[in-house]
């Protein structure tokens, strides 16, 4: 299984991201992607943007466990991980995650649970900026939820 | 620098800003846990308090995941934060 | 909600059809995409290409309505499907499904849904090439069950 | 070309194939339904026997999914295949 995992403060290309996926194998039937944007609501109404701040070090380490743990459920051929860190603008790229798996269930799968983990255990914090305004984002009680589904 | 008789402890996002904090080194001179850890700092008092209830406080040793009971050693990397909110 | 559906002969691009769905407004915070790939395995071993035949005008309406029905269920602010028929080779692009939603649970489960439920009721037929070997593949009974599986 | 008095019957697939026909144009002279016309070309014998039973059948009525009991019309479009194996 080859994997990798970038944190970065420069915008991510899903193109590229996409043509390193398909390069695969002959095996990979599918490919499974999310990718998170910066919405104009959260905690606030009429977001303007977001800072993100995480543990460098820490927070590589927790991704690479979470897509070793994926492995071992659900077949994964391939696995990236991107997530942006520092100032992004309403509508920037956040975070990608894609997996390339023999069947689509897998791919799926495989996908949502590293998204999902990586909401409540990966060390990345989200500050809304409106206006003036900043507020730290609180953790969600569904977030937690979707990661426990998952158990 | 971190050696075999000092911690660094460090915080991250709305913690590091109300502490105006982001890394401490303290000398280790006893077995210590990260839970005591936490209540010796909260008695700077200040926004040190909120250390010692009221918000939760999350707990990583050397990187990993950790609880209040996580025994510390010397060289330890500890950092406390607020839930993680990424993604 | 917005959506679009084509069935061609002609290969895709996964970055337009991306880029496509970003420009979905302010209020889109995830986007999911499905990739189906030719696999070098299937009914047969060693499968060197694909040919698929599609009922034009109720394929389009079947997508058209999976669309419509994810669209009740989760929110979808907009959806695209691009499904080929024709001869292809190995690795080539076979479909895509992408979903963006204000929130990824909602982005997941619509482009999930419409990749299953596309599998057992659009009028799409596989012939497995192998050499000098056809084979019309067969339905599967895990697929029946994944559709099964949302209602 | 279909109008008020012929039916339109389609094949796809393996179907297409092994009936070696996509399309037939048939008179309409009573009503009838979707299974007693699979019934009716099951009698041409040869490959045809194999529409009344065997492999399963999959049937479209105007391009919408059908099921035996369907009742048809004058200038209806009919179509018979096998289960769909697309994405």
């Amino acid at each position: 299984m080859n994997y990798s995992v970038s944190v970065q403060h420069q915008d991510f290309d899903v193109a590229e991201e996409y043509q390193a996926l398909r390069d695969s194998g002959a095996g990979t039937g599918a490919i499974a992607t999310f990718t998170g944007l910066v919405r104009d609501s959260g905690d606030l109404q009429g977001v303007t943007g977001l800072f993100l701040e995480h543990y460098p070090g820490m927070t590589e380490q927790v991704v690479t466990g979470l897509i070793a743990e994926a492995s071992t459920r659900w077949d994964v051929r391939k696995a990236r991980v991107v997530h942006r860190v520092g100032r992004l603008a309403l509508c920037d790229q956040i975070v990608f995650v894609g997996v390339c798996s023999a069947h689509r269930g897998d791919a799926f799968a495989a996908c949502a649970f590293i998204m999902d983990a990586l909401k409540t255990s990966a060390p990345f914090w989200k500050k809304e900026l409106s206006g003036e305004e900043e507020h730290w984002v609180g953790q969600r009680d569904s977030d937690l939820a979707r990661h426990r589904d998952w158990e | 620098m971190a050696d075999d008789t000092t911690l660094t402890v460090r915080f991250f996002a709305r913690l590091r800003e109300e502490l105006q904090t982001d890394t401490l080194t303290l000398p280790l001179d006893t077995p210590t846990t990260a839970g005591q850890l936490l209540s010796t700092l909260a008695q700077k008092g200040g926004p040190w308090a909120q250390l010692a209830g009221g918000q939760p406080v999350m707990i990583a040793v050397n990187q990993a995941m950790a609880k209040p009971d996580t025994p510390l050693n010397g060289g330890d990397e500890v950092a406390f934060f607020p839930p993680v909110t990424g993604g």
